[in-house]
């Protein structure tokens, strides 16, 4: 896909009407994420329950569309799922972006996938990756 | 093709692409690359040690750079010209020599809110290792700094004052002179980052005040991988040696040693001769364009530029009102669209913009910006360059996904 | 010419001279000066910052080259690799950076008698600014070093040890394994200055129990002003940055920055992209030759030089009386004739050879010699030339005015 | 002159057999000159009168034929003479070997005249005038 088309078809969506943008009281976990190539900030706020699946999140700060779209996208994917099934989602988008991901591993990413053209626009690699970056490290901060 | 500036920069033969990030990089005329060839395919060999004709020939070719670029900034001497790799390394070896041998608790730094990462960055570490306070200068949202400014931030403890001559964010050109009269007033030595004012004016260090002057080659269509420090012959003369080893030394013994005289004292491990020689290839090239019509050039693209971002809904640009001064540098906004994006969509036009804080996060954030994009040029930009980017720019926010 | 490893080398075609300063810097061939040009023609822009197709290309050339090097000398990550210019602003980084803040007063560092003042000034300033002590292990007449050295003089409290894989001076390979094995025993960590071993054998850090090693491009054919450190992942983590500014930062405000991760956090300023092509170029050209036909070739070459000269008059060679263990490199002196007249004697028949103490002043007093002359061989120098070679040094006490 | 020449008619006779080498007691001046490129070290001392009148003059210590030989040729040319003569004949000398003299200045310099051909050996220039700028040192530091 084209940069343009990236942008048509996905990014400017989730980025103009994003449904997880916001924030939310007494959050389980909360994140701050940088892109120093961009000057990107975000936050990411978690509600995790007892048994570990993420009942509600959202994203705040301002960025670029890429990075905005791309947070969007992840929190659409994870919400409703256990952390260990978001960390394996978010191993197989590093591997898209990487473009090495195995059919399966598309198969998992739902939507997210149609992000692994921005391979082709290395540049913003750091972009597309903030959120995820960021929501791993909230789980491996706060190890079980 | 019909720029006959273009001739000798076969990247830019390829009308598909415009380069508009000049203020990052400069390219090379074919000049500079055969004269960097040439050294190695006729002379190569390590300067200053050998006693062959190749390593004679080498030497001299190195010190003939040295000259030229002393000539090319009115210094008085040539040994005040130290080859280092960029204006970074320059502005970290005076932070460091003069910088920690000169400044102590008590006594004060002054930069100003528009320098470059590269110009600040030296200086807190400067004032952490001392003690010294840091205290900026202050500039207007055009980038305009005040006389009140220059004589309230640069108190009489000041050691040190350093000012980039035109910031590489707004194109503003800074009140050099009357910041060295205050500087020199109180008794403080005063550097001036040119990384961005030799590509583009005459220079001459003393006209400016400067007792230090840095810029970069590569910035002035010369090699990556050669910069300059120019240092007043007295103060390179008092300072310690930054880096250590190779031939800056006068004997060497196994606990002590005894350093050369300036230039040598500074230039550590085997120089970049090959560098220098593009260096002075480099310019000669700009001499024989000649800053006249490197400047006249300039001004009517960023003219052109400037009055054409007026006409374009939600899009704003940055620094002075008067385009002439923006010494081939606009930055710019769109509404709605982070820079990030805008320089993106520009690529799939094949036009090369810059977009983030420039290296200037300070003057970011002193601006009420996150981030900007940046449309910088050099004399063989051409007009229809700018009217294509200025079409393209009309159409950023539609590819953004917004209605208008 | 019938010698096929000077048909890459443009200035090695003319028969008339005789290039025997390879320690010094070597010849680069028309895949290193062209890979530059090449760089320059296509793709030039400031990598590392830029979102547009250039500069993607740049950034891309720039890191396929960091793990090219990475590949070269067995390092795991590439992020192991910061390029620098040279072997010494490598050597002076790891003294400012990891020296200065890892080693106090009551603390030793150890180097070898051997050393390049490369890597000497820089630990003398470490020794100097901490009060660290600094020994030597010293080396026989021949270059060896004895095991009873290297226990003695890395007492238990070495923080650092730092030693040339290659004597630049007797081209005598040090028991780098040894030393470093003997390092890590009292927990020191182990610099390996490779300036003179990368261009001639196959590095492996690991093997070599390097935390640190260094090397210049210069001297392995590509282009000056590209230069290399490693260190290990975990080290350089540790450590903070040598030289400010530029993109090797996370966020700055006014006071304060925090630093980019490793190697971004180590290469301050505009990257010297061009040169780094030109190093994976080089390499590519090392690799394709094989270091065991450069060994053969630099051994062959050595012998018969080495044989040579024992049937010369008043010539005496030093170092190993193996021949093979010279790595190119054989530094003589003839009675009564000062190496700098031999060398100017030899230039008259168009032969290149360095005189002097080769920046190894302790080492020369330690040997008893005020100065020598070398000639250092490549592989792609000949018999023929040496033969000459021979027959010129046969001649030079005459032409200076002995009988004999 | 070639390199081989300039040896063999001029450096070698006074390498190998110099007039003023040696040492001598109560020097009324004395001084060391290095050259870091090749580690010359010698050693000049002058025994001068009154007067100012350059009585005796002997170098010493090790170095390039070329600094031995030029060190010779000068006190040969200094010895007897004044030293506001031997600070002339110093400044001629130095502009000799930048190729800079006058007709004048060469004819004070004599035999010296024949180094003009170091010029042609850049190299060899620091080797050169090694002893001239010691003995300008000795002049330099002892003003009277
Ligand atoms: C053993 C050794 N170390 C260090 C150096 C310094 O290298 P460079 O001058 O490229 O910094 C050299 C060469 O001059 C050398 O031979
Ligand atoms: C004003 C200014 N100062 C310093 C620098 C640093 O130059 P370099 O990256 O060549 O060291 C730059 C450019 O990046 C600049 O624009």
């Amino acid at each position: 896909m084209e940069t343009k088309d990236i942008y048509r078809e996905i990014i400017n969506e989730h980025n103009l009407h994003p449904s997880h943008h916001g924030e939310i009281s007494n959050p389980t976990y909360e994140m701050d994420g940088v892109n120093p190539s961009c000057g990107d900030k975000i936050k990411l706020q978690f509600k995790v329950d007892d048994s570990g699946i993420i009942e509600d999140a959202v994203f705040s700060g301002s960025g670029c569309a890429v990075s905005q779209a791309s947070c969007d996208i992840m929190l659409d994917l994870v919400i409703g799922k256990s952390r260990e099934e978001s960390e394996r989602i978010t191993e197989a988008f590093m591997r898209m972006i990487k473009g090495e991901a195995s059919d399966e591993e598309l198969e998992i990413l739902e939507e997210a996938e149609a992000l692994a053209d921005i391979a082709h626009m290395p540049a913003r690699v750091k972009c597309a990756v903030l959120g995820w970056r960021t929501m791993e490290k909230i789980f491996k901060e706060n190890r079980q | 093709m019909t720029n006959i500036f273009k001739n000798d920069f076969e990247i830019l033969h390829d009308d598909k692409y415009i380069y508009f990030d000049n203020a990052a990089t400069t390219q090379r005329p074919k000049q500079v690359i055969n004269a960097v060839s040439e050294f190695y395919r006729t002379i190569n060999s390590n300067p200053l040690r050998g006693l062959y004709k190749w390593s004679v020939k080498s030497t001299a070719a190195y010190e003939n750079a040295r000259s030229k670029v002393a000539e090319f900034i009115g210094a008085e001497d040539s040994s005040e010209i130290i080859f280092t790799r960029n204006s970074t390394e320059s502005i970290n070896l005076i932070a460091h020599s003069w910088g920690l041998s000169n400044i102590k608790e008590g006594d004060n730094i002054t930069v100003t809110i528009l320098e470059h990462h590269s110009n600040l960055l030296p200086w807190q570490m400067v004032s952490r290792v001392t003690g010294a306070s840091l205290t900026f200068i202050e500039c207007s949202s055009d980038g305009e700094i005040s006389d009140e400014e220059i004589l309230n931030k640069i108190p009489s403890n000041t050691k040190l004052v350093s000012a980039a001559e035109i910031s590489n964010v707004l194109g503003v050109r800074l009140p050099i002179e009357k910041i060295s009269k205050r500087a020199h007033e109180v008794g403080a030595v005063m550097v001036v980052d040119g990384a961005q004012s030799a590509p583009h004016k005459p220079v001459d260090v003393k006209a400016l005040g400067a007792d230090f002057f840095v810029f970069s080659g590569h910035k002035v269509m010369a090699p990556m991988g050669i910069g300059v420090l120019y240092g007043k012959l007295s103060l390179l003369e008092s300072m310690p040696p930054f880096l250590l080893g190779g031939e800056m030394i006068e004997s060497v013994s196994r606990y002590d040693a005894v350093f050369a005289p300036v230039p040598e004292k500074f230039e550590a491990g085997t120089v970049n001769a090959a560098g220098a020689v593009g260096l002075a290839a480099a310019i000669d090239y700009v001499e024989n364009i000649g800053f006249d019509i490197i400047s006249q050039r300039e001004e009517k693209l960023c003219r052109l530029m400037i009055e054409g971002i007026k006409t374009i809904p939600f899009t704003k640009y940055f620094g002075s009102r008067i385009p002439e001064t923006h010494s081939g540098i606009v930055t710019f906004n769109i509404e709605g669209c982070h820079p990030h994006d805008v320089s993106s969509i520009l690529d799939t036009e094949n036009i090369c913009i810059r977009a983030g804080q420039h290296c200037a996060q300070p003057l970011h954030e002193h601006l009420g910006i996150p981030a900007s994009a940046r449309a910088s040029m050099y004399f063989y930009n051409d007009e229809s360059e700018v009217e294509r980017f200025l079409e393209a720019l009309k159409k950023v926010r539609s590819w953004l996904g917004y209605g208008n």
